[in-house]
């Protein structure tokens, strides 16, 4: 057969870059917001993070709602469990990944439903006052937990 | 509302859309279609475009012209088909240009197919000349020109729809005059050059592969602004069309190995067309059809026939063919790899229309006289390079070719003219026309009046006429004009008034169906599309000529305008 | 037969991009509950303890099994989202994965809901 | 035989708001929906308002929602939807008269995305080249009617107007992979941006409706992931 030569150029390769200016293109159509990579990333996060929370919300739940039960639950529970510096670290990565992820669809989730622009603008600011919040509440349980000073309490 | 313009273009098919190509850009243009453009029936053309490229084997355009001078039974200005064969080759590249994505051949070219009546060296045998895009050449030719149309950002004026014509006594086309379908507003569109492709009327019939909006607007328009409509009585009937449903089955089947049957499962075409076989003309075809329904040879004596593409791979079948093969499915619920599909010949492409010269510039007398400043192109007009049986593949060679000189000849029009003044009260005629719609008190149902008209026209101007049937015909035609005069809207509204765009294109319907009528009555021999059973050879002696049809005061006017003949001598036509 | 239908009748596609959401959402209010009480653990055991009485109480119990089918099914469909984004086929199957998240989603979370129940027993 | 019919109706010049109007036909099971429309309008209320033209499915005028689904009617047979027919416009879009709605907003859409051949290389005097296997990898795309089913079926669509729609990112597509065209980049940052392919949640619902048969979701996945490595092929 014979070899066909294509007008495939290198510019296509770069494409996801879009760092190619060709004024001759026309705009046409309506305008619409520029947000870089953002979504992209946004997207991919929600992949990696869903995956990895497979592991770690899936254990967690099996062991803190199956394996036991809420009834045996209490603080000395906890105690026991995050004197492990391994299950300290597992729970925190699980808080920030599935926090991040969660509020991420719920990001997306208001940007359908809000549409008023005020409203969307006063739902954002709530969602990311939660996000930074939360993050912050969440690490220093995780992080500073001390059984002896808070049982000396 | 005003507008002004360098040119307008009515209609946005294939014709208007590559005119609007060659002006965009350069000058001031308006493209004002009743539909949204990518809806315009050009998108239904399913099986090529005929181009004699040698892709695949040796062709040559003069092959191609001679096949479309025989195919139109050498009532084709020769000239014309010449320019049509030649430039056929050029524009199909510059279509490829604009991205039109072509199948291909393994060495990447573009891919050919056969189509019915073209041949090798002077109807030696079928020749590969049909450059298409699966089963939806049309529709990918329609959204590659609207495509450029937005680059290009061309203005285009959606559901607006043409009501009227605006020449000055002095006989210079100065603009149209449109409604707003969506406000019912009338517009006004001051131009130095106005294009009309507005395409064809398959409408009058009442079964047809057409659109519900394919009513011959442009023509009537013109008819009634006094100028002539040419070769009317040649009506292209395409063999295959979806039992009852009408709906077309691409000459491409054929061309792709597909066989016509009859009830006795017999390949009936080896005795009408031993060399073309299932390939012959449409006009041949459609009438070997009924000739074996006639004989009691339909399916189960019924008044069809069969398709059968049994035969071919399912590869071919699917991949060549996927549109057909979907058509097939959904309405008939058949499958055309294992079943024989029920067909019937359908009305499908009007020969005639408004006449003009080869740049597309209308002629308004039987000396050609240019009317300045008016244009038209593709199905509506008559260039005449179709005669009187147009070859499947060459309507969009027509609306390419065409489409594209008319929109050069007007870029240098506008060059070279000075913008007309419009006449006084220029939409004068259409509002009058709309107001008595929307406040007269009628009782005629448009709806009734055009079914009437379609089965009247279907019975006695179909593929076989009569002077007997074709005067009934007249009287059936009188009463129904009688009817539409006393036609009345249910709708009065003015948003989006549906019942009062379909009750003018009915009016439009009538005229065209006059002038078709006028046409057939008055040429006494069977010619291509047009066969008299009570003349049933061919009269080159008497009517080697073009028909133009006139409507005056005093009714409908004949006149004759003669054929170009320069490379070919009318000879026999056989296959 | 769906007729006097306001509305779009949902294809299978669009129930489970409900479902997902729906999950999603859900499982996020509980994990923000979630980081609530876990913080009062730095209160130490009264408070903390004081706390679990909510988790304890009959209307949590449902509430918990539902957050527990919800993580199970978000989960499963998030990896066939993942399949039909990554895997250069997956769109032809879309249908069957979404019928093997619910064979799959029955297969754990029926096991799971029972041995959640056992203290009813 | 009879069908019945519920059509949402709606004259924004009369009507406060929509409001269902019924009606009774006889028909073949062999018609289509716009058989059934058509006999409406023509025979019992002529102020019935709807789009159609070709009636037989491609030129892509009379999408509506047909029994909870968006459909062209004249290519949905009255024996495939049963005796009960409801009849609604498209959601997502401004009602602009019963069954018509404003297009506008959904061909603006479609224009965002540099729907057209773009290679600045002078072209030669025949054809450019293209195998046959480049021109099978956009023919899909090819087949769009922009009939609109497909984007106002989409979930997204319905409440985010910002959203540029699955028939948008259906046509970037048709040319992205065109081996003659050259501005994928171009395209591809269009819809990388926050309105362009990451708002599809892959809910297939567009894929279900599209009348061409056109694999909609695939083709959207196939645009993210050229965004996410950069490989047109
Ligand atoms: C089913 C089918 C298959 C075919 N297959 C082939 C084929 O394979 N090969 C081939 O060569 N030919 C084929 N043909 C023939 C060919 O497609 C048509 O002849 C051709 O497309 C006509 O194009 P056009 O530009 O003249 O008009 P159209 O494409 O019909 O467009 C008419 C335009 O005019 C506008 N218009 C009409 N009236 C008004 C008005 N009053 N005001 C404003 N605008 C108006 C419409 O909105 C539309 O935009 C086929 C035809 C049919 C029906
Ligand atoms: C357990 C493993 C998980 C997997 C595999 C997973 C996977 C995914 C994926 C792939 C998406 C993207 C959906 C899309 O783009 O259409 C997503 C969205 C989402 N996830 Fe998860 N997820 C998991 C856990 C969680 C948890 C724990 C939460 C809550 C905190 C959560 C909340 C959400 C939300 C709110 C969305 C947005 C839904 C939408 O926009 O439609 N997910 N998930
Ligand atoms: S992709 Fe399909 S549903 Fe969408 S506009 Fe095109 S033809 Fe219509
Ligand atoms: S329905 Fe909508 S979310 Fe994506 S897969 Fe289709 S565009
Ligand atoms: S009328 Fe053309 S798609 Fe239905």
């Amino acid at each position: 057969m014979v070899q066909i030569r294509t007008d495939r150029g290198s510019d296509r390769a770069s494409a996801a870059t879009g760092a190619q200016r060709r004024p001759a293109v026309p705009r046409v159509g309506r305008e619409r917001p520029n947000s870089g990579n953002f979504e992209l990333y946004s997207w991919y996060f929600f992949r990696i993070s869903g995956l990895l929370l497979i592991l770690l919300a899936i254990t967690h739940v099996v062991i803190m709602h199956v394996v036991n039960t809420v009834d045996e639950i209490d603080f000395d529970f906890v105690a026991d469990r995050w004197s492990s510096p391994f299950w300290r670290s597992f729970d925190w990565l699980m808080l920030v990944l599935a926090l991040l992820h969660g509020l991420n669809g719920a990001r997306i989730a208001i940007d359908d439903y809000v549409r008023p622009r005020g409203w969307r603008i006063f739902a954002y600011s709530v969602l990311w006052s939660v996000a930074i919040i939360f993050l912050i509440i969440g690490s220093i349980a995780i992080v500073t937990f001390n059984p002896a000073a808070a049982v000396g309490r | 509302m005003y507008h002004r313009f360098d040119a307008v273009i009515v209609g946005a098919g294939g014709a208007g859309l590559m005119a609007a190509a060659q002006l965009a850009g350069k000058v001031n243009v308006a493209v004002i279609s009743k539909l949204y453009p990518t809806r315009s029936h050009t998108g239904a053309a399913q099986g090529g475009i005929g181009a004699a490229l040698g892709n695949l084997e040796e062709d040559h355009w003069i092959w191609h012209m001679f096949d479309t001078v025989k195919g139109g039974d050498y009532l084709v200005d020769q000239d014309a088909a010449e320019v049509l064969a030649r430039e056929a080759i050029d524009a199909v590249y510059e279509l490829e240009h604009m991205g039109l994505p072509f199948n291909r051949t393994p060495d990447g070219r573009i891919d050919q197919r056969r189509f019915g009546g073209h041949t090798r060296n002077f109807g030696e045998g079928p020749v590969r000349r049909a450059c298409y895009a699966a089963d939806r050449t049309g529709h990918m030719i329609l959204q590659t020109l609207y495509q450029q149309g937005i680059k290009h950002q061309v203005q285009y004026f959606n559901e607006m729809m043409m009501l009227d014509l605006l020449l000055t006594d002095d006989g210079v086309c100065t603009g149209v005059v449109a409604l707003d379908i969506l406000t019912g507003e009338i517009h006004v569109f001051h131009a130095k050059a106005v294009l009309l492709a507005t395409g064809g009327f398959g409408r009058i019939f009442k079964v047809t592969s057409n659109a519900l909006s394919l009513t011959g607007d442009g023509c009537a328009i013109a008819f009634r602004r006094g100028l002539p409509l040419e070769d009317m009585e040649f009506f292209q009937f395409h063999p295959t069309g979806i039992y009852k449903m009408g709906i077309l089955l691409s000459e491409a089947c054929r061309g792709e190995g597909g066989i016509l049957r009859n009830g006795k499962g017999e390949r009936f075409m080896e005795k009408y067309a031993p060399t073309l076989l299932d390939l012959a003309p449409r006009d041949m075809v459609s009438r070997s059809i009924y000739l074996e329904i006639r004989q009691g040879l339909g399916i189960d004596g019924k008044d069809y026939v069969h398709l059968d593409l049994t035969h071919l791979p399912a590869e071919v079948i699917e991949n060549k063919l996927p549109d057909i093969t979907d058509f097939v499915r959904t309405y008939m619920g058949l499958d055309p790899v294992t079943d024989l599909i029920p067909i019937q010949p359908t009305a499908h492409y009007a020969m005639g229309g408004i006449p003009t010269d080869v740049d597309g510039r209308v002629t308004i007398d039987e000396n050609n006289t240019v009317l300045p400043g008016l244009y038209a192109a593709g199905e509506c007009a008559c260039v005449s390079v179709h005669g009187a049986n147009r070859l499947g593949t060459n309507s969009l060679v027509d609306l390419i070719v065409f489409g594209r000189r008319a929109g050069r000849h007007m870029l240098q029009f506008i060059a070279e003219n000075d913008l007309h003044p419009l006449p006084k009260e220029p939409d004068f005629r259409a509002r009058a026309e709309v107001s008595a719609l929307l406040d007269g008190d009628g009782t005629e149902n448009a709806a009734a009046i055009r079914a009437d008209l379609q089965e009247a026209m279907f019975t006695h101007a179909g593929v076989f006429r009569t002077a007997e049937g074709l005067l009934q015909l007249k009287d059936q035609l009188a009463e129904l004009r009688h009817r539409y005069s006393r036609v009345g809207l249910r709708d009065k509204s003015r948003n989006f008034n549906m019942d009062l765009v379909e009750t003018i294109e009915t009016g439009y319907l009538l005229d065209v169906a006059e002038a078709v009528a006028a046409g057939a009555l008055a040429r006494e021999e069977s010619r291509g599309g047009h066969f008299r059973e009570d003349f049933p050879e061919r009269d080159d002696a008497n009517w080697l000529k073009h028909t133009l049809v006139y409507r005056t005061s005093g009714g409908l006017e004949m006149r004759y305008k003669p054929v170009v003949v320069t490379r070919f001598e009318p000879k026999e036509r056989k296959y | 037969m769906v007729s006097n239908y306001r509305g779009y009748r949902p294809p299978q596609g669009m129930v489970s991009w409900a479902l997902h959401r729906l999950a999603g959402l859900g499982v996020l209010v509980f994990l923000l509950l979630h980081i609530v009480d876990i913080f009062a653990v730095g209160y130490g055991p009264e408070a903390f303890n004081e706390l679990l009485f909510i988790y304890r109480h009959p209307v949590f119990r449902v509430g918990e099994l539902i957050l527990v089918a919800g993580l199970y099914y978000h989960a499963l469909n998030g990896v066939r989202i993942i399949l039909v984004d990554f895997w250069s086929q997956g769109w032809k199957y879309e249908r069957q994965m979404f019928q093997a998240v619910i064979a799959l989603f029955l297969l754990t979370f029926i096991p799971t809901a029972l041995l959640m129940l056992r203290p009813l027993f | 035989m009879q069908v019945h019919l519920r059509i949402q109706r709606y004259n924004p010049e009369v009507d406060a708001k929509p409001y269902f109007a019924e009606y009774d036909v006889e028909v073949e099971p062999t018609d289509r929906v716009l058989d059934a429309l058509n006999l409406v309008k023509w025979y019992h209320d002529g102020t019935l308002t709807y789009r159609r033209s070709c009636a037989h499915g491609v030129c892509g005028s009379d999408a509506m929602r047909i029994n909870g689904r968006n459909r062209l009617a004249c290519k949905l047979l009255i024996r495939d939807v049963g005796t009960n027919i409801t009849i609604e416009p498209l959601i997502g879009f401004r009602i602009i008269r019963d069954l018509v709605v404003d297009m506008e907003p959904f061909f603006e859409a479609y224009k965002s995305v540099l729907p057209f051949l773009i290679n600045d290389d002078p072209a030669p005097v025949g054809e450019r080249l293209q195998s046959p296997e480049d021109r099978q990898r956009f023919d899909d795309t090819t087949k769009c009617i922009l009939c609109a089913c497909c984007t106002s079926s989409c979930p997204i669509t319905w409440t985010n107007d910002e959203f540029v729609g699955p028939a948008a990112i259906v046509n970037a597509h048709r040319f992205i992979y065109d081996s003659r065209d050259q501005a994928a980049a171009e395209r591809l940052a269009i819809l990388n941006q926050k309105s362009g392919v990451w708002r599809c949640r892959t809910v297939f619902n567009c894929t279900e409706a599209c009348p061409r048969g056109i694999q909609v979701t695939r083709a959207i996945e196939e645009v993210k992931r050229s965004l996410l490595t950069g490989d047109v092929s």
